[in-house]
């Protein structure tokens, strides 16, 4: 088990690798000239081609990557061409915070979803089902930022509840740096006023970025859900007459879960994505709104940066969904 | 920190990077204003220059030195004082890095032109006289030498100054965030007489201009640095909120490429000028006014009786006939940086306007940095380039020898237009110590651009701020307009 | 006894020992020094548990797998590596029909293109014209007990036992020598079996063919093979004639497999004997 | 369970079995009240885009005329769903929106299904190091969140519909190499297949007549439900400034300018944001209908 | 009284088509002691007879329109679903044919079986030797204890270790035995086996039925075993009941029917079995001529049993 989880987090390397040459090549043979946002305005050709010297733009594409992966090995992410700030630095400040994000929307998305998903599938058919397909229907066709600003206009503008926008008051000062996780933070100190503002602040972005999943988990449980009723072996545990809540909430929730499990997976990459519009929106200070900045801008090291984070991530969360599914699914070897 | 009289300033715009000799743009200015000093500081409506690090000053009879006397007061953040060697130290860093504000003096301060005669008294030797010359100098901010010189590394300390500030500004850096917000906090030993009650201020970026007046409207913000009219509208009447318009050396105008394709054509520049509509381009645009010709209203030498293109389609016909492209029916493509609401407005009222001479448009909103890239050459040049400039020193030079001056082809401001006649005037102008024979120049000048059509000359928009009430003291200043002062400032 | 058919020659084959990029899965060992020769005209049975690798012997026969050891002689000529043109000449003359008659039909093809597809590729060899693949088909059909009106029909319209004989029809349509039957009616009701049990045996009878015949049932076995040979964990343990073998088992495992097969005279139940 | 009786060959074949399995087809689909609306909005939706010529109240706004005058007109008669911050009537442009969401996204996946299916067959079918190699390629896309790959390259290529199909294409073929060689590699070995190879059947015809007509299903299912998910990446973009040239109306832009303008003249995001959430529902109800109908194991 | 009394049990279920009935007139009687072999081909109703026994069918889709099934004097068709899962397990236990469809993999088979131990004991706690007053914590010892001691006794060696271990490190036959020691640890009376050894290989298949005949013996329990085997109706069974499309055409002791049937679709069923024994061309498949002859013998009996 252990040896697996170490093989399989070595085995992220070349896969970052892989992505690294892939992104690179993206961002260097597209069109598009980021040394004249480096230069500034008024450069002259002699200023572009030393701005150009100084990120060793001028370098053949290859021997830029060379030196772009042998900085990545000493922590060295490269350096926005924009800001001239360390990509590394400015990564440590925004990925707490889209993580804190991501994982607050999945946490709603999977506490609500599939409980809900379940009893769909029990009340298969019935007003209930009928409700949650539908909705859920909806909820997936809902584009974010159209619901990031009905969301804002309901709760913030007009009833306002909740702040409009951003993570902590402005002039209040977030929870010490433990984590960056202000909300956990907050807890680990103890400072509660902190840890109630800084729901607050996340409530309404994690809601707009948790609908989407939490419709699709509640399907995918729904569907897993029949599926398993249907199983062989719930018609062998029903005739030994098992209590239906036992066979439920015991023998099948297991087994629909592991199958919905995949999804959630699936759906780690798919909100790092999302963030970037949510956090637009809600002026979330995290990598969806850096990389917005920095595509925007055609500074491509915090792109690269950004999504060998996301990749990163995305990577661990399937190698924990692997172990999870392992856990509930003990078919699943860990090979 | 946590005190009470912390003002926020909603604004768009980031604050990449702190060194005064590199950085541009008014939020880096906002900063740079705060918390490292000029020479002599400008405030007030009309701008007027006042003592800032010197306390006086003194111009030789040739007008060619000037002589400052550095206030005894002054002192850095880190308590060392402000000597004329720090001041000399900064004038030759801004002139080695030609970065930043340093065009501003190039070619009028030379390397080695600046002396310190003493402790305290520190001398400009300019290589012709420069009218506009202390109006420049509150742009060239002095950096405190012995903080900077252990990091100078290889690169004159840029990498260092980029996040560290080493000033003697009333205020200074406390936490940040890039993209997100900085705040600055008041100096413990800040020297500058006078001043209000602030505690600290944080710069806000606020991407969206109605979140910014949101902000302001709930009391979140004290001050929103980018409203469109419409949030203005919207702001109308809301309880505790001032709203501010101002008008300001800041020029918008559409550029049309003059060395290369249709509009190398003259007469089909001016068919464009008469065909243009300026009065939807002036309903579309919120609070604001049509220019007349290339310089801002009011500015020295400015001719309000300048007869310059208005919409005339018979006008505009007569004109296209007299060009190769009489009958129209080519494309043309205008460039404008994406995100700007009304410059996308402008290039939909062009697009309408260019039908009547049967001449379509292919509009492309562009990243601002490949726009610049795309003007460095006239072939790759847009048909139409939008552009707003603001004047950071209130003298007609500003607009005149960035926008105007074929020394300039290639950059943003003017990618290629140039007229040697148009040239010498400018360079004249400069040299003119007597004001109204430098505003007789520039009147020559205006006449001699007007009848080239170079740009379509568009709108002075009004400056649009929201201020909370609680808020005393602000006093707009036209040049800095967003780079808000903060040492008068008090909150209630 | 002329030349053999098919012979099979210390056939060994073993699956797997695939290398991923971490670790490999270990081999498994299928089949271990096969001696098989089929004459012409004759039906030959193989039996096993399931698992012995039965299957994988007829992959082998097909060439659809790469023996590990040992050859497979078609008339005397190996069944791999043939080139496009011998393939297509070896298709023509050996033929299959599979356990699952569902799944060896495409659902997507009528039953008169399922069949005519063996007409579109082997029709020049065969000497039938584009115009005469109807007829033929309709030919084939009826020699299998199926109809016109069934032409046009996709497989899911038919019953088990019918769609075996499609495929038994379409096996047939290349005018095979060897047909080899891989549990033909192991997923069939015992009355559909005896069905496609005499249709087989009426075949043979007819077109002089050559049966490679798979199963696990020793009474199919029995009452369509000449000779037959057991299989065990992938080694023949016993061949010979069927009533030899079957009469006198010498491995204990024949013996084994002949016992267990549960006899539906209700006197020689030996838990009845017990009680 | 769709199960013939088998025991009575001849009464089940009375009538003809596929024109039953078309029947219990649409029974399936009309059973579910959601794809029918589903489909019902898809086939407005594109009969609006199609005739929208035709249909325009203010046929010059599409083109960029602009009217000052009569800026942020609330909906009225004359504008139903009132006017923009130039005078451009919404109504026209949402309808005109149309076209560019329906012909963006239609083309988004009808590439990524011929790019991705045509690596996805090989990759299945051939196996070995080619499989690998296009694999871990699409392994590689797909962990760069969709979004922000489109929006990188479209930022690179600038603005323009053609460039933001281009860009989207590039992050959704990877989904549908996989789909495909999944399914290949599995009706590879499928027995029908294999009992066609033993005909002799080369693989040309093997692919073309057996493998593709089976893997139909699913790939059609998928397709479906993408097409809506095509729209809204393209709002997505639009709505972060990358998206079509002006003039042309486009929902997610038609949002992202709207914004500014809440909630004081919320008709200008109303209608826009409305549009794409339908456009999107219609297409992944139908997508679910038609995996109903299509793919009945899957059912509930 | 009977252990399971049918009669004139129909049954129709529901599909988009409409309702088609399934079981037109059930009519079999299982006594303690005796095992009951139904058979007949596939789609006859033999395995929705036996789901009916447990109330197993979906009341969405099956309905019963006519007839009763008593057990133990009780008609099941008429008890409510709290009822039934009292007879489930505890006095009717089942067994089907796939054993590695009918474990829940996700779980120890000890878990499984526990439970089923369990569920049983609340009615009738004797069975793991309790009083129905202990702890959970010993009521499940007792339950694991049990389930040990009955794996044991099927013949599965270390049955303590292999209760800690899930349904897919097992083989098809141990699986079998487990569902069997399942369905059997709450000591029903009746025991309902839909095609348990199909799916097994012959020689595991002779060993699944020495263990039923086995249980038969020591606990004189009443089996219904569900097959299409004629042979394994001959061996095991001490009755059989062989079903045609929805009826029962022929029932009777083994050895009466088997050696001498009387209904044409029995002799037409022992006729297409290829035996060791059977020579050539004695095959006989039930073409169409034989079917209309079986539907016109069904009617005329029909008409008999209403005249
Ligand atoms: N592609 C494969 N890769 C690895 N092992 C395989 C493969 N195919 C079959 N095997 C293994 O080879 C052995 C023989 O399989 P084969 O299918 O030939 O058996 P069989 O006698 O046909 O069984 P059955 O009666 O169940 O059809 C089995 O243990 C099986 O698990
Ligand atoms: N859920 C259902 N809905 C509708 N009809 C059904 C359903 N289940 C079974 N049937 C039909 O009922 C009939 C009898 O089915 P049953 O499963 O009892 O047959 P069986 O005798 O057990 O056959 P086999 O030997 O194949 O198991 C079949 O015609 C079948 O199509
Ligand atoms: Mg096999
Ligand atoms: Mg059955």
């Amino acid at each position: 088990m252990l040896w697996y989880v170490i093989r399989r987090l070595l085995l992220i390397i070349p896969t970052l690798l892989g992505l690294s040459v892939i992104v690179f090549a993206i961002a260097r043979l597209l069109p598009g000239d980021p040394v004249g946002l480096a230069a500034g305005p008024n450069a002259t050709p002699e200023v572009i081609a030393s701005v150009a010297a100084e990120f060793g733009l001028d370098k053949p594409i290859p021997v830029q990557y060379w030196n772009y992966l042998t900085g990545l090995l000493q922590g060295d992410w490269g350096v926005s061409l924009f800001s001239r700030r360390p990509v590394a630095a400015d990564l440590a400040e925004f990925v707490p915070a889209t993580l804190e994000l991501v994982i607050a929307a999945l946490l709603i998305a999977v506490i609500v979803g599939i409980p809900l998903g379940l009893l769909a599938a029990i009340w298969r058919d019935g007003i209930f089902d009928y409700l949650t397909r539908t909705v859920s229907l909806g909820a997936i066709a809902m584009p974010r930022f159209f619901l990031g600003l009905l969301l804002q206009l309901a709760f913030a503008m007009a009833l306002n509840w909740l702040p409009l926008s951003g993570r902590f008051p402005l002039i209040e000062f977030p929870p010490e740096r433990i984590t960056g996780f202000y909300t956990v933070d907050a807890i680990l100190i103890g400072d509660w006023h902190a840890l109630g503002v800084a729901l607050q602040h996340l409530a309404l972005p994690a809601l707009a970025l948790s609908l989407s999943p939490l419709a699709t988990i509640l399907r995918m449980m729904r569907a897993s859900t029949i599926e398993v009723l249907q199983q062989d072996y719930i018609l062998t545990e029903r005739a030994l007459g098992i209590p239906s809540w036992i066979i439920l909430f015991k023998y099948t929730l297991r087994n629909a879960v592991s199958a919905t499990l995949t999804v959630i997976g699936l759906y780690v990459s798919w909100l790092l994505g999302g963030t970037v519009l949510v956090e637009t929106i809600f002026d979330w200070p995290g990598i969806g709104l850096y990389s917005t900045q920095a595509i925007l801008g055609q500074d491509f090291m915090p792109v690269i940066g950004v999504t060998l984070v996301i990749a990163m991530i995305y990577l661990v969360t399937s190698v924990i969904v692997d172990i999870l599914q392992a856990v509930l699914n003990p078919k699943v070897r860990l090979q | 920190a946590q005190g009470s009289k912390v003002m926020v300033l909603a604004s768009a715009v980031d604050i990449p990077n702190f060194d005064p000799h590199v950085a541009t743009g008014y939020a880096p200015a906002m900063l740079f204003r705060n918390v490292y000093d000029p020479l002599v500081r400008v405030s007030g409506n009309p701008p007027e220059i006042q003592p800032g690090l010197a306390s006086e000053w003194a111009l030789s009879d040739d007008g060619l030195t000037y002589t400052f006397t550095l206030d005894p007061d002054a002192v850095f953040h880190d308590g060392s004082s402000v000597t004329a060697e720090d001041v000399v130290w900064s004038i030759e860093r801004i002139l080695r890095l030609q970065r930043g504000n340093a065009w501003m003096i190039e070619g009028i301060v030379e390397p080695g032109a600046t002396r310190a005669l003493d402790e305290r008294t520190v001398e400009f030797t300019l290589t012709k006289p420069y009218a506009p010359f202390l109006q420049v100098m509150i742009w060239m901010f002095i950096v405190n030498k012995d903080a900077v010189e252990p990091h100078l590394a290889d690169d004159d300390g840029q990498a260092w100054l980029m996040s560290n500030i080493a000033g003697s500004g009333p205020f200074t850096m406390g936490r940040y965030q890039t993209g997100n917000l900085y705040q600055l906090m008041r100096a413990e030993n800040d020297w500058h007489p006078g001043g209000g009650n602030l505690d600290g201020a944080i710069w806000k970026i606020t991407r969206e201009t109605s979140t910014q007046r949101l902000m302001v409207a709930r009391g979140e913000a004290h001050m929103a640095m980018d409203l469109s009219a419409e949030d203005m509208k919207a702001l109308d009447g809301t309880d505790g909120v001032d709203l501010i318009y101002e008008t300001e050396y800041r020029t918008f105008s559409i550029k049309m490429n003059t060395q290369d394709g249709p509009l190398q054509d003259v007469n089909l520049r001016r068919a464009i000028s008469y065909a243009y509509d300026y009065d939807a381009m002036l309903a579309a645009a919120g609070p604001a006014e049509l220019m007349t010709g290339p310089l801002p209203t009011g500015i020295l030498g400015f001719d309000p009786e300048l007869e310059v293109p208005r919409r005339d389609i018979e006008k505009a016909r007569e004109y296209l006939a007299k060009s190769e492209y009489a009958e129209g029916g080519f494309t043309l493509t205008a460039r404008y940086a994406s995100g700007y609401e009304n410059m996308r407005r402008w290039a939909l009222i062009l697009l309408e306007s260019l039908k009547e001479l049967n001449i379509s448009l292919d509009i492309q909103p562009t990243a601002w940095p490949d726009i610049v890239s795309s003007v460095a050459r006239p072939e790759t040049a847009p048909d139409f380039h939008f552009i707003f400039q603001t004047a950071n020193y209130a003298d007609p030079d500003n607009i005149a020898y960035a926008a105007y001056h074929s020394s300039r082809n290639g950059t943003w401001q003017n990618p290629t237009y140039g007229n040697p006649e148009v040239d010498t005037l400018i360079e004249q102008a400069r040299g003119e110590i007597d004001a109204e024979a430098r505003a007789e120049i520039y009147g020559e000048f205006q006449r001699a651009v007007v009848a080239d059509a170079p740009d379509l000359f568009g709108v002075l928009e009004k400056r649009k701020l929201a201020l909370r009430d609680n808020v005393r003291n602000f006093v707009f200043t036209p040049v800095a307009a967003n780079a808000v002062e903060l040492l008068p400032l008090s909150l209630d | 006894m002329s030349k053999p058919l098919l012979k099979i020659e210390g056939l060994g084959h073993v699956y797997g020992a695939r290398r991923g990029l971490f670790g490999t899965s270990p081999a498994f060992r299928a089949l271990t020094g096969i001696d098989i020769s089929v004459a012409r005209g004759e039906s030959f049975g193989l039996v096993g548990e399931s698992g012995s690798g039965k299957t994988t012997l007829t992959r082998n026969i097909l060439g659809l797998e790469r023996p590990s050891e040992g050859h497979v002689l078609f008339d005397g000529h190996p069944v791999i590596d043939l080139g496009r043109g011998g393939e297509r000449r070896l298709r023509r003359r050996m033929q299959i029909v599979f356990q699952d008659p569902q799944a060896s039909l495409d659902p997507r093809m009528t039953i008169h293109d399922t069949i005519a597809e063996a007409l579109v590729i082997h029709g020049p060899d065969l000497g039938i014209a584009r115009s005469g693949y109807t007829r033929r088909v309709l030919d084939l059909l009826e020699a299998v007990g199926l109809g016109r009106e069934h032409l046009y029909r996709h497989p899911h319209e038919f019953s088990g036992g019918q769609r075996q004989r499609i495929n038994i029809a379409r096996a047939l349509a290349v005018e095979p020598e060897l047909l080899i039957l891989d549990e033909p009616t192991s997923a069939l009701d015992v009355s559909v079996q005896a069905d496609i049990l005499n249709l087989l045996q009426r075949l043979q009878k007819e077109l002089g063919l050559t049966y490679f015949f798979i199963s696990h049932d020793l009474g199919v076995i029995r009452y369509t093979c000449d000779r037959v040979a057991v299989i065990e964990r992938g080694r023949i343990v016993e061949q010979g004639p069927v009533a030899k073998i079957f009469d006198t088992p010498s491995q204990d495992y024949t013996r084994k497999l002949m016992d267990a097969i549960p006899d539906p005279d209700p006197d020689l139940s030996p838990l009845r004997r017990l009680a | 369970m769709s199960q013939i009786d088998t025991s009575l060959p001849r009464a089940g074949l009375a009538r003809s079995a596929r024109a039953e399995a078309r029947a219990r087809a649409i029974y399936r689909f009309r059973q579910s009240l959601l794809s029918v609306i589903g489909l019902a909005i898809a086939v407005i939706l594109i009969t609006v885009a199609l005739l929208a010529p035709w249909l325009l109240p203010y046929p010059d706004d599409v083109t960029g005329a602009v009217n000052p005058a009569v800026a942020f007109q609330p909906p009225s008669a004359a504008h139903w769903f009132g006017t923009n911050s130039v005078g451009q009537d919404i109504m026209t442009l949402v309808i005109y929106g149309s076209r560019i969401s329906l012909l963006s996204g239609v083309t988004v996946i009808l590439l990524a299904l011929i790019i991705g299916g045509a690596l996805g067959v090989i990759a299945g079918w051939v196996g070995g190091w080619i499989d690998e190699v296009i694999m871990r390629i699409t392994d590689l896309l797909l962990t760069i969140p969709s979004l922000i790959l489109a929006m990188a390259v479209a930022a690179a290529l600038g603005t323009g519909i053609w460039n933001m199909i281009i860009a989207i294409t590039i992050t959704w073929w990877p989904t549908y190499a996989r789909l495909v060689r999944a399914e290949v590699a599995a009706k590879k070995q499928e027995q029908f297949v294999i009992a066609s190879r033993v005909l002799g059947v080369g693989p040309m015809r093997l692919i073309g007549r057996h493998v593709l007509p089976n893997i139909v299903t699913p790939v059609v299912v998928k397709a479906s439900l993408d097409v809506g998910f095509a729209i809204l990446l393209v709002a997505s973009l639009g709505f972060v400034g990358i998206g079509v040239k002006p003039p042309t109306p486009e929902w997610g832009t038609m949002l992202a300018e709207a914004r500014n303008y809440m909630p004081q003249y919320w008709w200008t995001a109303i209608f826009p944001g409305t549009a794409i959430f339908l456009a999107v529902l219609a297409f992944n109800l139908l997508g679910d209908g038609l995996r109903d109908v299509l793919d009945p194991r899957t059912r509930r | 009284m009977a252990l399971l009394d049918i009669s004139d049990l129909h049954l129709s279920m529901r599909s988009f088509e409409g309702e088609t009935p399934i079981l037109k007139g059930i009519d079999l009687t299982v006594e303690r002691g005796q095992i009951w072999g139904v058979v007949g081909e596939t789609g006859s109703g033999k395995s929705l007879t036996g789901l009916t026994i447990s109330r197993l069918l979906p009341n969405t889709t099956a309905r019963y329109t006519g007839g009763q099934v008593l057990f133990d004097g009780k008609d099941v068709l008429r008890a409510g679903e709290r009822d039934m899962r009292a007879l489930r397990g505890g006095r009717i236990g089942m067994i089907f044919q796939d054993p590695t469809t009918n474990l829940n993999p996700s779980f120890r088979i000890g878990t499984q079986m526990v439970d089923a131990a369990l569920h049983a004991a609340r009615d009738k706690p004797a069975i793991l030797g309790l009083t129905g007053r202990e702890s959970r914590r010993a009521r499940r010892r007792a339950a694991w204890q049990a389930s040990v001691a009955l794996l044991e006794s099927f013949g599965l060696h270390d049955a303590e270790d292999r209760m800690a271990r899930f349904p897919h490190e097992f083989s098809g036959g141990m699986r079998q035995r487990v569902l069997i020691a399942m369905a059997m640890i709450g000591q029903p009376d009746l025991l309902i086996a839909d095609e348990p050894t199909t799916a097994l290989d012959v020689s595991v298949q002779s060993q699944i039925l020495r263990l039923i005949h086995r249980l038969v013996e020591e606990r004189n329990i009443g089996v219904m075993f569900i097959t299409h085997n004629l042979g394994v109706v001959a061996q095991l069974c001490s009755h059989v009941a062989v079903m045609y499309r929805g009826r029962i055409v022929e029932r009777g002791p083994v050895s009466k029917v088997l050696k001498a049937p009387e209904h044409i679709y029995t002799r037409a069923l022992m006729d297409a079995i290829p035996t060791a024994r059977a020579q050539m061309d004695t095959l006989r498949g039930i073409d169409w001529p034989l079917r209309d002859r079986i539907e016109a013998e069904i009617a005329a009996t029909a008409k008999e049993v209403t005249a």
